[in-house]
Order: C-alpha cells, then structure tokens, then sequence
C-alpha cells in the first residue's frame, strides 16, 4: 500500500523542540564515540564538553518549567501510548539539574583523581563507562514511560559495578563490593520489572500518565497493591533505604574516589526521583493514603536509619566509609520528607535531596584529594592535614557543617523544612512531634562524627614523615564551587525553593499533574 | 486443550530442573543444566506464541551464556563448597516474597482471558497500526524498532555497556600497533 | 592446541560459513520472520568463537583482529543514533525513520528498521566476540582432566 | 485467600502460581547459596521465570504468533488477516530487552567472578567474608587503635 506518495504534514521540529532528548542524547552518543576514536587524551575533553552541554540544556529546562509547564517529546514521533514519551516537569528538571551539575563539576576533579588510583590504559574505557553511568541516570529521570525507566537504570547500574570495581588497584575488597552491588543490584531490578509487569497486567498501558489515568480507580486491585509493593523494593535497594542498604557502605568505601562523589550525589537520587514518581504520579496520593504503607512502614524505617546509620558512623575510622554511613542516615531524611505526604514534607525531601547531593559530593572530593596526597583516607593517615592542606581542609569544614545543617549552609534548610512538615502534622498524632525531635536529635549525632573528623584534621599530630602537600588546582576548583554551592543556597533560597516547591505540587496533583494534554506534533 | 497439557508438562520439566539446580554441587552439571533451563523456557515461549523471544532465548541461555559459565568454571573452581550456614533466613525471605506474588495473582485476569486489560488497550493498536504504518509482517519487529525504538537503543547501549565492563575488567582497550606508538610518545 | 582433532578441524571449517550466512539471512530477514539484528549478533559471534574454540585464540585473532572488535562494538550504537539524529536533522524527532524518505512512510521506515537492526547486529557481534577474547585470554586455572 | 481453593481459578492461574514457583526457585539460589558462580545461575533462573510471566501476559487463548501474512508484493495482506487472532507482541519485546539486560548482567557477573578468583583465590562467600574479616581486623590495628575506636 505504499506504493503511491502519501500527503503527509509535517511541521519541522527546532532545536528547541529537541531540548529533552538531547539532554540524554549527548551524553549517550559521547560514550561510544570516545570508544571508537580509541584516544586517551580525547576522552576527557569529549567527556567534559558532553557533561557541560548536558548542564546548559538541564538548566534552560529547568527555567521553561519553572512555572508549572511541561515538555513533552515523542520518541519517533509515535503518541504515547503506542509510543515512548518523555516529560520534563519540575521535578524531574530539578533532579536533571542536579545530575547534569555533579556530573560535570566533578570531571576535573575526576581527571586528576584517575591519574593517580586508575592505570593510564584503562583511562579511555573508564570515561566512556562514566558518561553511560551519567546517560543511565539522565535517563531514567527524563522519561515518561515505565518500562524505559527499566532500561536507563540497567544501563546506569551496570557501568557503576564497573566504575566501583576499578577500584581494585588500590584493594582488592573493590571486586566483592561491585560483585555484591551487582548481586543485590539485580534482584531489585528484577523486582522492579515483576512490579511493572504487574501494573501492565492491570492497565494495559506503560506510559506513566496512560497508567495513572487508568489506575486511578483501582486503589483496591490486589494485583496492583503487590506491584507497589514490588516497586518499592525494587527502588529501595536502588536507594539505599534502611534494610536494603546493606550494599553501600562497601561499595562507596572501595570504589575510586571520583566515582564515589559522583555515585553518593546523584544516583541514589535519581532513584529516589523514580519512587517518589511511582508513589505519588502513577499511583495517586490517595492511594498510598488509602493503604497506608508509606506512613506505617516508611517512617519507622527512616527513623531508624536516622539513628543507627549515624550512630555507625560515629565508630568508623576511617573518613571515606563514615561519610558512607552517614548517607545512609541521609537518605532517610529524604524517605521520611516523602512519608511525611504533605507538600512541605515533599519540598524537604526534595530540596535535601540537592543539598545533600552537593554536600556529599563536596565531602568526598576531601577524601579524594587526601587519598591523592596521604595515600589513604584512615584517620591516622589524615592527621593533621588540616595544616598541611588548608584549602582542600577549608572546603571539608563547609561541607561538615552543611552535613549538620548549621545555620548558614544549605543543609540547615532543608533539614528545618523537614522538621516544619513534621511540626505542621503534629496536631494530628503526638508521634509526629517525636518525629520532629527525633530529626534533631540525631543530627546532634551528625555533630559528634563530623567533630571527629575535625578534630583528626586539625588538632592531631601529623604524621611526621608525610610529604603532604596542597591538592592541585583540578581538585580545588570542583570543590570550592560545590562549597560556594552549600553557602550561597544557604543564604539565597529562593530559586531552589521555589522550584521544589513547584516540583512537589506536580507531584502531589498525582495523576492529575500528568494530565496535561501533550502538544502532539510529529506526523502520526 | 493440547496447549494446557503440554504447558504443564513443560512446566514442571522447568521445576524438576531448577530443583535439580538447587542441589547440585557439580558446577559443570549445574551450568548444563541450566542450559536444560534455557532450553525448555524457549519451548515454553513458543507455546505461548513468543517465538522471537524463544529464539532469542535459545540463542543467549543456551548458546552464548553456556559458554560464558564454562569459561569461568575453567578460570575459577568446579565444584561447590557446602555452606556452613542454615537456610533458614534465605527460606524467610523467598516466602514472604512469593507470599506477595500468590497475593498479587489473586486478582490476575485468567492465563489467555481476552479481555483482560493487557489484550485490549494499547496492544490491540500496535497490531492494527503495524500493517498500515510500518508495513512489515513480522509486529515484534516494527514494535522493538519503530514505536519503541528507544527502548532498544538504551538495549544496544546496555550491551555495548558489558561490552566495556568485561574489557577493564578483563583486557583492556587494544588498538592499533602504529596508534599505540603515537599515544605513549 | 588441539592440533590432533581432525573431525572437529573440517567440520568446523564447514560449519563457520553456514553459521555466519545464517546470521546474515537472521540479521536481514528479520523484518519479514523471527529474529533480527541482536539475535544475528549473536549467530554471527559464535561463529568466531566456534572458530577460537577449535584453531586456537592467536589464529581467530588473525582473522578478527581485536582492535577491530573494539572499534565494531562502538560503532553499532553509533548507527543505531546516527539514524535518529539524522531524523533530527531532517527536522522530524528522534527516531522517527519517516526521515528517509518523507514521501513515502513506510519505505522510510523499512530502511529505518534495517539500518538500527544493522546497528544492533554490528554491537552486539562485537561485544560477544570481545567478551569471548578476554575470558580466553585468562590463564586457566584448572586442567582438561580435572572436569 | 479461600479463592485459592476455587477450582475455576487455580485452572486459570495455574500457570502464574508455577511461574512464581521458579521464580522464588531461582531467588533462593541467589540467597542461600555461596558459590558466586551458582549465584548468578540462580540469577538467570530467576529473571528467565519473570520472563515468562511476562509473556504470559500477553498470550490469547487461540492466538498465534504476531506475525502477518504477506501478499506477493512483500506487502502485509491485510485481507488474509482478517478473523485471525494474534497474541499482544508488546510484552515480546519488553522481554527480548530484558533478556539482552540480563545477559549483559551475566557476562559481567562471570568476569568480576574472574576478577575475584584471581584475587581472593576463592569463589566462595564464606571464604572471601573471613578473608575480609582478617582484612579489617589488620587495618583496625594499623589505624584503629591509635584513634581509640573500633571499624
């Protein structure tokens, strides 16, 4: 039937159409392309000039969406459902922001960090394994299609046991971390698309908004309950979330120090955006409302690993895996602002969420720069760098404090939001009142194991023989731009806040914040 | 009717398999038996009409991820260890999940009901759009290349993702011999 | 290696050619019965390793040389989403194969199908011949006879 | 619950209960079983049987394989199709994805298992988990003890 020319209309796309693919398109073409020109010192550049675009782009979105809008971008012009959909609302294009920004301010610091832990042959591989790393989570972020999703976090998962792995010229406990990553890595996986698989039975569809719309009244649905369930898992071991953590802390501990940064600040979050869209977007607010697991099983959950992460992390001595344990005690300030259901809640967690990704990364780019000049990241070999390495050792100062949540730095904001949305439901049970101390209570244990580190830093004896010196300007640079971060968002709220607040009310429409009728161009 | 019977027995050849699995502490065993696996869930999948999946299926179980555990047995060690531990947490944690499932089934459409919402929504559309839009006989195709072509990109880069793993793990990146003498000078 | 297994030598000998002009007819058929680009892959790649198994690592080597392999699991995915961004640039979206030939749809999107299926198969190939190259290039660790 | 005992409905999930028998077959493997290799053969067992649910999903009671006549010209032959009943090829494709997913999950399993052999000269968990217990016991004299804390 194709044999006489078909009348087609067609309206040109522009580059501005484009904008949400290319977020994920140019990173993607970048990781291949270094692979065939096979050179060493292309790879880099390519990488670099790749993430930055990817920045530009994340933050022109970020600015069209800021006031409620949506982009939507049909993939091969098929409408969804038949086709495969992205959407960028507020909060995706926040958490673009953050991944886009991490990503390429922590290149340079990468660069000179891999000189020094990674053999130089394996360079070219190991940044073209860092932009699949950085297109996975991208994408798995931008899109609007569930089983997409599934897709981009294999390919984010699977070049991260890689990267964790290549620690391995430094200790060889690297190769069982990624093993045991991979493992549990798995199954959640797997658990995720038994979660899908279920939703799909029940609809039909796999376009989020397709799914919401039609599983909006079918809150009592078995199959669909189990799929939540499912889901949940599935991201939680992604997340980190309290019982399902038990992967991190021997992974960020033994991974090369650029791909821990890059690891602790972007992709639990990633997975964190992708529950919360689950949660709130493709099953609606009532619906967990209705079957109550977040508030009877989420909160106790982050609670706890409030409390026994940091109180881990105080005992550890050596500074890279107390920082690990004590993301896991993030995290559940994040999971907690989600429980919470309420829009300031979400805006908590939504905003901890950036802050502590910026914090985080900041924290261990410290420890890269002194696994770079002391060899290793155990307080006694860290003692008393804080003088030999005043600049690296001021920018972890900012980073410990904005791990507190002092008062000027960015961490103090979204941890005083979080205890307001705890306050604000307070008249409804006493239990949320206990919350709220609970949440300073054990920041308080954020004082004891941030002053240790302190302590080491400037009031120890250094190690007489230590050659140490100040890290080079490639480390500096990545890191005074994350500290100037936690500083000016401590001061100047408005931007971030604004947008997560924006970002938590499309969630919190549920399915009706995706409702919004796509602008369906294309020829089909 | 035949369909049932043959799906059941098929089925429970894949049980009496994957138990065998279970006990056996032969890694060589193992690794053929779970090409036995492969094999037979590729029979299944042509019962249930999914006959690219069961080629695809006989091609990596079978064929590629066969060779793929025979290669590491050869590098690593034949047989298993007992382990020293009991099964008991381990058997906890596969009843409470399957305990989910069996709750998730309770409200399943019946196995090959038409009704059901997976048959009538959007998969309907693909085989009544596939002939006029796309004009390939085979709808699997047209739907991985076409209506979800992005899915298989991100499949591509997921391949060529191992591809490199496997590479820094095991080799390394190899070039040609006069780019190798322009990168060390 | 194995210098003295003359039946498996001819056989294999062959055996490689139908095996890689399956692939083919997998690879390109693909649109019209079962299969298609990653399962071609695959055929084609085991006709290498087929090859590896029975003449030895350093002769495949000679015929698939592994910078080759290297540069071929690369350019697969850059087929893939060169064909999509070829679209773009036509002024069309990402992916949509009626790019190729605006006038008429569905031949747009027959060659659309064949180009990204020829990109699957070229990665694919790539990746598992470059995965059976490192794991035989290990020292192995126990002998024929301990099986 | 009681629903299980209706006849009717277990002829019609049978096939569901039986997947998720091999499922949690593969799953125990993958828990229990210390042998890394062993793991990611339960592994496989476990993801091959959430393949076939998913198949399952999309299968008619007296479909065929989605796969169209074609007339002489190489065109779909839209006449023949009529009246004839095709299974939903949407789950076909999910699950060739995953199974691609899955074996690139697999080939990086083995060589990290390679990796570890090498390293560990064990492929055992309760091996590696002693020797990484001396490990740490060793750092924590090296470092702990002079911070008066415990790793």
């Amino acid at each position: 039937m194709a044999d006489t020319a078909q009348v087609v209309e067609h309206t040109a796309r522009t580059l501005r159409d484009h904008l949400p693919v290319l977020q994920v398109l140019v990173p993607f073409v970048t990781a291949p392309l270094i692979v065939l020109l096979g050179s060493r010192r292309l790879a880099w550049p390519l990488a670099f000039i790749a993430s930055a675009v990817a920045l530009v782009i994340s933050f022109i979105m970020l600015m069209e969406v800021r006031e409620g809008g949506m982009l939507t971008y049909t993939m091969g012009g098929w409408a969804p459902p038949l086709g495969i959909e992205y959407r960028v609302d507020a909060a995706n294009a926040f958490v673009l922001l953050l991944i886009s920004l991490i990503g390429t301010v922590v290149l340079p610091f990468a660069y000179a960090s891999f000189r020094d832990e990674i053999k130089s042959r394996d360079h070219t591989l190991m940044y073209a394994c860092w932009m699949l790393c950085f297109t996975g989570l991208l994408g798995m972020v931008a899109t609007g299609d569930a089983f997409n999703v599934f897709v981009f976090l294999e390919i984010s998962s699977l070049s991260t046991y890689v990267l964790v792995a290549m620690g391995a010229d430094r200790d060889r406990r690297a190769l069982t971390a990624a093993y045991d990553y991979l493992i549990m890595g798995t199954i959640g996986a797997t658990f995720f698309v038994i979660g899908l698989g279920m939703l799909y039975m029940a609809t039909g569809t796999l376009n989020m908004a397709d799914m919401a719309d039609r599983i909006a009244d079918q809150g009592m649905n078995r199959t669909v309950r189990s799929g939540f369930a499912f889901i949940m898992v599935g991201m939680g071991l992604k997340v980190a979330m309290f019982p399902l953590h038990l992967w991190l802390p021997k992974a960020y501990t033994f991974a090369p120090s650029a791909v821990t940064v890059f690891l602790s600040a972007t992709a639990t979050k990633a997975a964190l955006y992708v529950m919360m869209r689950f949660t709130f977007s493709v099953y609606n607010p009532d619906f967990a409302f209705a079957t109550n697991t977040l508030e009877i099983i989420f909160i106790p959950l982050a609670v706890i690993a409030m409390f026994s992460a940091s109180f881990v992390a105080v005992f550890q001595t050596n500074f890279k895996r107390m920082l690990a344990y004590s993301s896991i005690a993030q995290v559940g300030y994040m999971l907690l602002g989600v429980a919470l259901l309420t829009d300031t809640g979400l805006t908590a967690a939504i905003l901890h969420m950036f802050n502590h990704g910026l914090t985080k990364g900041l924290l261990f780019m410290g420890v890269g720069a002194y696994v770079l000049r002391a060899n290793g990241s155990f307080y006694t070999q860290i003692a008393g760098l804080g003088r030999k390495m005043p600049i690296t050792t001021g920018a972890v100062v900012i980073g410990g404090l904005s791990l507190i949540g002092v008062p000027g730095t960015a961490g103090f904001i979204s941890k005083w939001i979080l205890v307001e949305a705890a306050l604000e439901r307070a008249p409804e049970h006493a239990m949320f009142l206990a919350i709220a101390v609970a949440i300073v209570l054990s920041s308080l244990l954020a004082v004891v194991y941030v002053w240790r580190a302190f302590e080491v830093l400037y009031l120890s004896e250094p190690d007489p023989n230590s050659t140490a010196t100040e890290a080079p300007l490639m480390m500096l640079i990545p890191m005074w731009i994350l500290a100037g971060g936690c500083i000016w968002f401590g001061f100047s709220t408005e931007l971030l806040h604004d947008t997560a607040v924006q970002a938590a009310n499309g969630l919190l429409q549920g399915s009706q914040g995706m409702l919004v009728i796509p602008d369906q161009g294309g020829a089909h | 009717m035949i369909d049932t019977v043959t799906n059941i027995i098929l089925l429970s050849m894949l049980v009496i398999t994957a138990l065998a699995i279970v006990r056996m502490d032969r890694l060589f065993a193992v690794v053929m038996l779970s090409g036995v696996f492969s094999l037979l869930s590729a029979l299944l999948f042509v019962t249930l009409d999914a006959v690219d999946v069961a080629f695809t299926e006989a091609a990596v179980g079978a064929g590629i991820s066969t060779v793929l555990l025979l290669s590491t047995i050869a590098l690593t060690k034949p047989v298993e260890k007992r382990a020293r531990h009991t099964a008991l947490v381990p058997f906890i944690v596969v009843c409470v999940t399957g305990a989910a499932l069996v709750y998730g089934t309770l409200d399943m459409p019946a196995f090959g009901d038409p009704n059901a919402p997976a048959l009538t929504h959007v998969g309907p559309e693909y085989l009544a759009r596939t002939p006029v839009d796309i004009d390939v006989p085979n709808a699997v195709t047209a739907i991985l290349g076409s209506y979800r072509g992005f899915d298989t990109l991100g499949e591509a880069a997921v391949v060529f993702t191992a591809g490199i793993g496997v590479l820094l793990l095991l080799s390394g990146l190899r070039r040609r011999r006069e780019d190798e003498e322009e990168d060390q000078a | 290696m194995i210098y003295h297994h003359l039946i498996l030598r001819v056989v294999t000998k062959v055996l490689v050619g139908t095996i890689v002009l399956f692939a083919l007819y997998v690879q390109f058929h693909g649109d019209f019965s079962p299969g298609g680009g990653f399962q071609a892959g695959v055929i084609m790649a085991v006709a290498f390793i087929i090859y590896g198994i029975v003449f030895g690592l350093r002769n495949v080597k000679r015929v698939f040389p592994e910078w080759l392999v290297h540069k071929l699991l690369a350019l697969g995915v850059l087929i893939y989403a060169g064909t999509g961004i070829y679209s773009m640039f036509m002024g069309y979206d990402f992916l949509d194969y009626d790019a190729l030939s605006p006038a008429y749809p569905t031949i747009g999107q027959h060659w659309g199908l064949l180009i990204i299926e020829f990109g699957v198969g070229v990665t694919v190939t790539g990746v598992m011949v470059a995965i059976y190259y490192a794991f035989a290039g290990r020292p192995p660790s126990i002998s024929n006879e301990d099986w | 619950m009681s629903k299980l005992l209706d006849l009717q409905f277990l002829a019609g999930h049978a096939h569901y209960l039986l997947f998720i028998v091999l499922m949690m077959t593969g799953l125990f493997i993958v828990v229990d079983k210390t042998n890394l290799v062993k793991k990611i053969v339960g592994l496989n067992i476990f993801q091959v049987s959430v393949f076939m649910f998913y198949v399952s999903i999309g299968k008619v009671k007296g479909g065929t394989a989605p796969i169209f006549p074609m007339d002489d010209k190489y065109h779909v032959d839209t006449a023949a199709m009529a009246g004839q009943v095709y299974s939903n090829p949407l789950p076909h494709v999910l699950i060739l994805t995953a199974i691609v997913v899955g074996i690139a999950t697999t080939s990086l399993g083995l060589a990290l298992i390679v990796r570890i052999r090498e390293s560990f000269d064990t492929i055992d968990e309760e091996d590696i988990l002693a020797i990484e217990q001396d490990m740490t016991r060793e750092d924590n004299k090296k470092h702990g003890n002079a911070m008066g804390g415990l790793a």
